[in-house]
């Protein structure tokens, strides 16, 4: 073989297609679809998405799964709207919110990588657990009169740029680096790709994968405290079903649930599919019920022409 | 059977042996690494009794065994990634613990294992230096700049030409070893175990491989050496440990031996490495290729395979032979020309081929070959099925029976039918894949490699099976990396280069040189 | 999918299934000595009844998860078939033209899931959420937030009769357990299956089929969809759109609490059947003991849990 | 698969230009809670019957995963930015949604608020009951019918959500009215039929003397009686929105009575206010829709298949 560079194949194909075709169709159908106002309303409609989106990459790097972080968000949420509530502090609110998400990441981890439980089954139990505690802490009510500190995180803005923008170029920023510019970011594709390849160099597969349920955890934390910011409210059972979008955004976005094969970039970009998605479908004003139909046929879509590029096995 | 009279641990002549350099250091006088009585016991199975052995530095110990004699539990002790039960340890004379695989890269030992320890979706360079890489001035943060550039020095180093940016699982496998070689060599290690380094590597890979070994010799690097290629063992070796059974039957000087003394010492017994068979005259014609080319790069092949011959396939790694078996089988999507499988013509898919009696026995068996979590019964069916069952219902005493016989036929050892797949030894498990095409009375067979990783004494057993089919009426297409066993075995001989055919050489021509020729061929 | 030494090492299938039936028997005896109602005949045959639709569901996701696959898309599946045939059965007062829909929706919607999973190789879990997601849009779109019900006492039989005695979907399940473990175990196509989820590979390259066996196992996974949709119809005497969507996750729980791996090659219908009755018993049992509402989902993902985790811990100490 | 994809693009792009037709007059955006519950079927027709017979049109939002009050938040946002006339809104959290009402106040957009009264926001007007008072009135009225003494059962609706909560609190007030009832069990049936029919049938075998159910919908209330009437049991029951099935069932005495705060009017109305606030006519600053629970005895104007309803006139809407 030369060192002449192999051609990247470009990944995503079938996203790129529907992104083209929603953003050009949504702009022909919509005025109102590409004006700046609307580009900022999608970005900040999707931040808390991305935000637990982020991480579900890398646990599905390791081929893992995350079903409790729609949960394990609505708990955070309530834990740290009591806690803003009792201190009136958002140093405090964001470590409760925090501190809760990375004590799920733990039960997670430890179901995972020492009990050696199948992810889908350990974080299914756990979203019945996180479920339950948010309804009990709560009594099933939302949390609300969160102090205006709290408020600042969705609704606020440093220098004219809102604050949610600020958390999301951070976040994505922090994980791209720590995916691709550090050692934790290759030992999250060994998970995936080859656990002995950990261990022979002396890392504790085990506890690689811990911290990244851990991470999971922590930016769920985070997640909810946007979250919260925006309802105004912390509410046991607000990101319900969250888990099941930010893993159709990981996957739209070329991350493979085999081998440790994964695109950070991608799930920033399948997050922005489903949010465009929806803004242009509600700015269209098409019925609810076709709505759903439209994201389905997203899904299927964007796989069905990568198939096509795909070799037989 | 008879076994061999060396007691264990018995002094042997090698044992007094000195590397031959000029560095006249104190260290010289004491091995390098010393291991004393090392013992490992697994639930079920004794894996190493007691045993010892020394390398010096500049020393290429060659270690020889059969699958299961303790090599790789040896040498998973010496990484840290095994800690033995009892014995041990000594490094230039100093006791250490080795009960990590961080411990075994302090005192410089590295492996370069056969199973790969790459990740697939990581570039060359994150992978040659996996939990090792630079730091740079942010800490946490990877020094990439160095990261490439230490990647590229080391694979100047082996004159390995790759991207440290590529990603490893668009390589092939021989580059994928090599990507494994760099891995050891940065380490700068003192010691170095290669376990069947050039399984996977074509010749003139292999040739840069020793040279790169006769450079780290000279430096004063001690290097431990797995092989199963006698050749190799006798060009590289300093001294040979034979291990069988988790004892260390002996260890010699290469000038002590012979190839048939070491096999003997392996197996325990005599083995005939030459694999004898009756050559007899080929029958009618039962498959016959035109013109095929494959999605897979292939193109224009033309061959035919006669009932009662053993046909081989060779050429260097890459050059499109398990390609051909897969598009003849149906595997891949052919593109043009036609296959004939008793005059017929072929569908084109894996289950048209299994109907008309034709057998792939793939390359690599875990993966391709077997359902590991299966049992022996159900992997021995698996082929059969439609045929042995016709009316669609599985009756279990008739399944039983026609598994029993395989069992028995082909000597597979196992508890019984219900065990795992997964539990039985590699010469077993390639008996299985071999066995589940005898159930569907396949008369036409492609072997791809069909003896890689499988010990002498299962080799020769492979050997005799396959000219128990063609003497029984059965063609053979048989893909070969070993070209001594080609020349050994087949009746005549294919030699591919870059995805074509390029000569046939028949009986009489068939020798290693030949096939060398004409695959080199420029 | 992950390569831990260990993990896939499974015992023969007869043993698993009698340690799940040991665990089965630990709960039913803790729950009658909690609860003075629980070890009654007709509690125990409401039980079985309200285990049989979730059976019905299982049945084929456990074909599914034999071959490594998931379908995601069986609660929603039942929505539409459900609301269609509903429609059908009070339009044209027809019950088999009813049940003729359900199934041909169901079957319908497994060879679109097949031929996405097999042919264009689509994951199955986005493949089948995609296939979600529309079915779900469609029932809306269908139902526009009505609600069809009233259906015929003979049709209804189906969900509420008895025979001898026994209710008349804990039969059928019955009937379906035998045929369903006959069909995996005892057949050409069933022991293929097997193998396809085992490996793959090894399946295509020993002459299996293998693209139309998964077809065949998502059409047989819609198909049960299909008939749960009736049993539903007939039991619940209406539908909506939004039935299907807590019924999915149940059906995945009863599969991986059967002990059904999914990595494929591993599972048995009668596992299958011992999930859906313990996960049936979790909810008895809550109910009868009055476990407060905000506690139910931790207790069923604890027995979830607890439930693979202890048959992984069976496997280890033997292997 | 070049030509394949711009083939499609220019498909797509069709339908999409297709989509873009527009009405005469103003255009109200209505958003409620779900697609699943008849109640906000039953407001969204009334809303959409109303514009029709007032020349203008209605555009409806509803969250695609039912109740997800994030998405309804997101659909505010898009409202906005599609510059709807007016807005029709069904907070599915009264207090979650505080911060979307003040974006609707500060876009300047007139909203009008129904169903559930959002405990924070500028607002044209308010049009519905709360759910706490039906729950009560409907509660009371079984635990009446059953001689104000025995056993009774509660089936609540999914937990964490703002109704189940309210309406739970209704009921047990009403319970705390009636000292010798006795609450022997309360449990979830996340307002599904299926899983009210088995939790009633589990809970059947503690408590078959149970006298009456006071279900927390329509749905679970079916649900449970078929356990119920399987069972043998004699038990009244109650559930709250007036479906059509429920209507049914009365009529026919399987069911004691519904609770309802009438959807089809609150959309009616709710769409009239907020037309007439555009046209500058006057509107009253809160509507308060009776609480009926319906009975045998009161049943005949519910008894009306959706379609078939009349909004009604200006002159009927009670204004307070």
């Amino acid at each position: 073989m030369t060192a002449l560079p192999l051609p990247t194949r470009m990944r995503a194909p079938g996203l790129m297609v529907a992104m083209v075709v929603m953003l050009v169709g949504f702009a022909v159908a919509s005025r109102d679809f590409a004006m700046p106002g609307n580009v900022l309303n999608i970005i900040m409609q999707s931040s808390v998405l991305l935000l637990v989106a982020l991480p579900m990459t890398f646990v599905i790097l390791t081929e893992g799964l995350d079903l409790s972080v729609g949960a394990v968000v609505s708990l955070c949420s309530v834990a740290l709207a009591q806690v803003a509530l009792a201190t009136g502090s958002l140093v405090m609110t964001s470590a409760a919110g925090v501190l809760v998400g990375a004590l799920a990441g733990v039960v997670n981890g430890g179901l995972i990588a020492y009990l050696r439980i199948p992810p889908f089954v350990a974080t299914l139990g756990t979203l019945g657990a996180a479920q339950s505690l948010a309804l009990v802490l709560t009594g099933g009510q939302s949390v609300t009169g969160l102090p205006s500190n709290v408020l600042f995180i969705y609704g606020g803005s440093i220098l004219g740029v809102p604050v949610p923008i600020l958390i999301i170029v951070a976040a994505y920023a922090i994980m791209h680096s720590l995916l691709y510019y550090t050692p934790f970011g290759s030992f999250v594709f060994a998970l995936g790709g080859n656990r002995e390849a950990l261990t022979l160099a002396g890392v504790s597969w085990r506890r690689m994968l811990m911290a990244v349920y851990v991470l999971g955890g922590a930016w769920a934390g985070a997640a909810a405290l946007v979250l919260a910011s925006r309802l105004s409210a912390g509410h046991p059972t607000a990101a319900i079903g969250m888990e099941f979008d930010a893993i159709a955004a990981v996957a739209l976005g070329g991350t493979s649930f085999e081998r440790g094969d994964g695109w950070l970039l991608g799930t920033l970009l399948g997050v922005a599919a489903i949010g465009i998605l929806r803004n242009g479908l509600n700015l269209m004003a098409v019925s609810s019920s076709v709505q759903v139909c439209c994201i389905g046929i997203l899904v299927i879509l964007a796989f069905t022409l990568e198939a096509f590029r795909a070799p037989e096995l | 059977m008879s076994i061999d009279g060396v007691a264990p641990g018995e002094p042997n002549a090698g044992g007094d042996w000195r590397p031959m350099t000029d560095v006249q250091d104190s260290a010289d006088l004491t091995p390098k690494l010393e291991l004393r009585g090392i013992s490992k016991t697994f639930p079920g199975v004794r894996a190493l009794t007691e045993v010892s052995l020394s390398i010096w530095s500049g020393e290429t110990h060659m270690l020889l065994g059969e699958n299961g004699a303790g090599k790789s539990t040896l040498m998973k002790v010496l990484c840290g990634a095994v800690s033995a039960d009892s014995g041990e340890v000594l490094y230039g004379g100093r006791p250490v613990r080795i009960a990590s695989p961080a411990d075994a890269r302090k005192l410089g030992i590295a492996v370069i294992f056969q199973e790969f320890s790459l990740v697939p979706h990581l570039d060359v360079a994150h992978n040659v230096f996996l939990g090792r890489a630079p730091r740079g001035r942010i800490p946490g943060i990877t020094d990439r700049s160095r990261l490439y550039a230490e990647t590229r020095r080391v694979l100047e180093l082996i004159g390995f030409d790759v991207d440290p940016r590529e990603s490893v699982h668009r390589l092939g496998v021989a580059h994928q070893q090599m990507v494994e070689i760099a891995k050891a060599l940065s380490q700068n290690a003192r010691i170095l175990v290669m376990d069947e380094p050039t399984a996977a590597l074509s010749d003139r890979e292999s040739e840069r491989l020793f040279a790169m070994i006769a450079k780290l010799k000279a430096d004063g690097v001690a290097i431990i050496y797995i092989s199963h290629r006698m050749a190799e063992v006798f060009a590289l070796g300093d001294r040979i440990t034979v291990l069988r059974d988790g004892r260390r039957v002996r260890t010699l000087l290469p000038t002590e031996a012979s190839p048939d003394e070491l096999v003997r010492l392996m197996v325990g017994r005599s083995v005939d490495t030459t694999y004898p068979r009756q050559f007899r005259k080929p029958g009618a014609t039962m498959l016959e290729v035109r013109g095929l080319s494959a999605v897979s790069g292939i193109s224009g092949i033309d061959l035919i395979v006669r009932e009662g011959e053993i046909v081989g396939l060779c050429g260097l790694v890459g050059s499109g032979r398990t390609e051909v078996a897969r598009a003849i089988f149906g595997a891949d999507k052919v593109t043009s020309g036609e296959v004939r499988v008793f005059g017929r013509i072929h569908p084109g898919s894996a289950e048209g081929s299994a109907r008309l009696g034709m057998a792939l026995i793939p390359e690599s068996r875990k993966s391709e070959g077997l359902a590991l979590i299966r049992t022996v019964g159900d992997n021995l069916l698996l082929a059969a099925l439609p045929q042995l069952f016709r009316s669609g219902l599985l009756w279990v005493a008739t399944g039983r029976a026609a598994a029993q016989r395989i069992v028995a036929q082909l000597g597979i050892v196992t508890a019984s039918l219900r065990q795992q797949a997964l539990a039985l030894s590699g010469g077993n498990q390639q008996k299985i894949v071999i066995g589940k095409w005898l159930v569907a009375r396949s008369r036409l067979f492609i072997f791809d490699e069909p003896t890689r990783g499988i010990d002498i004494g299962a080799k020769a057993q492979i050997f005799a099976l396959i000219d128990e089919l063609v003497a029984a009426g059965a063609g053979v297409l048989m893909i070969s990396s070993e070209q001594s066993e080609i020349v050994h075995v087949c009746d005549r001989a294919y030699v591919m280069r870059d995805k074509r055919i390029v000569g046939e050489l028949q009986r009489a021509q068939l020798s290693e040189e030949n096939i060398v020729r004409l695959g080199m061929q420029q | 999918m992950i390569r831990v030494p260990g993990l896939n090492r499974l015992p023969p299938e007869a043993t698993r299934v009698a340690m799940r039936l040991a665990a089965l028997l630990v709960l039913g005896v803790l729950l009658s000595a909690l609860s003075s109602a629980f070890l009654s005949t007709v509690n125990l045959m409401n039980v079985l009844r309200q285990a049989a639709l979730l059976f019905f569901m299982s049945s084929g996701l456990t074909l599914v998860v034999l071959t490594a696959g998931l379908d995601l898309s069986i609660g929603a599946t039942i929505a539409l078939g459900a609301c269609v045939a509903g429609t059908v059965i009070k339009n044209a007062d027809s019950a088999w033209l009813g049940a003729a829909t359900a199934l041909g929706i169901g079957g319908a919607v497994g060879l679109l899931n097949g031929m996405m999973v097999s042919l264009l190789r689509i994951p199955a879990f986005i493949a089948t959420y995609g296939m979600l997601w529309v079915l779900q849009g469609l029932a809306y779109t269908y139902m526009a937030g009505n609600t069809v019900y009233g259906f015929p006492s003979g049709f209804r039989q189906l969900g509420n009769g008895y025979l001898l005695h026994v209710p008349t979907p804990v039969i059928v399940m019955a009937a379906l357990l035998a045929i369903g473990t006959v069909f995996a175990q005892r057949t050409v196509w069933g022991q293929q299956i097997v193998m396809i989820g085992a490996n793959p590979v090894a399946a295509r390259l020993s002459g299996v089929p293998v693209k139309r066996r998964l077809i065949l196992v998502y059409v047989l996974s819609g198909l049960a969809a299909g008939f749960a949709a009736l049993v539903y119809l007939a039991r619940l005497n209406s539908a909506e759109a939004d039935i299907g969507s807590s019924l999915t996750l149940p059906a995945i729980a009863a599969v991986l609490i059967g002990g059904a791996s999914l990595f494929g090659g591993v599972g048995t219908l009668a596992g299958t059947f011992i999930g859906a009755l313990i996960l049936t018993l979790v909810l008895n049992g809550m109910n009868l003991l009055h476990v407060d509402g905000n506690w139910q989902p931790l207790v069923t993902g604890v027995i979830i849990v607890a439930a693979v985790w202890l048959d992984l811990q069976g496997q280890r100490t033997r292997s | 698969m070049t030509r394949v994809s711009t083939m499609a693009l220019a498909l797509v792009l069709g339908a999409f230009a297709a989509h873009s037709a527009v009405a005469d007059g103003e255009k109200i955006a209505v958003l409620t809670k779900n697609q699943t519950n008849p109640f906000f079927q039953a407001e969204r027709v009334g809303a959409a019957k109303a514009a029709e017979s007032m020349h203008a049109s209605v555009l409806q939002y509803v969250p695609t995963q039912a109740d997800s009050i994030s998405e309804q938040l997101s659909q505010i946002d898009d409202v906005i930015t599609k510059k709807a006339d007016a807005i029709v809104i069904a907070p599915v959290d009264y207090k979650a949604i505080v911060p979307g009402i003040q974006k609707i106040n500060a876009a300047k957009i007139p909203a009008v608020n129904v169903t559930d009264r959002s405990s924070g926001g500028d607002f044209v007007s308010f049009i519905g009951a709360d759910d706490y008072t039906i729950a009560k009135k409907t509660a009371a009225a079984l635990l009446k019918a059953i001689g104000g003494k025995g056993e009774v059962i509660v089936l609540e609706g999914v937990r964490g959500t703002a109704t189940a909560q309210d309406r739970l609190r209704g009921f047990k007030e009403a319970l705390a009215e009636f000292p010798d009832v006795r609450l022997v069990a309360s449990q979830p049936a996340n307002y599904q039929r299926l899983q009210a029919m088995q939790v009633m049938e589990n809970l059947l075998q503690a408590n078959p003397n149970v006298a009456g159910v006071l279900a927390a919908n329509d749905t679970m209330a079916i649900g449970a009686m078929d356990a119920l009437s399987e069972a043998g049991s004699k038990a009244l029951i109650t559930g709250i929105n007036g479906s059509k099935e429920a209507i049914d069932a009365i009529k026919s005495g399987k069911m004691l009575a519904s609770g309802d705060y009438n959807g089809f009017v609150q959309g009616c109305v709710g769409a009239m206010i907020a037309l007439r606030y555009l046209r500058h006519e006057e509107v009253p600053k809160q509507v308060t829709q009776p609480t009926v629970v319906i009975t045998k005895d009161n049943l005949a104007p519910y008894d009306v298949p959706l379609d078939g309803r009349q909004c009604p006139s200006w002159d009927q809407v009670p204004k307070s």
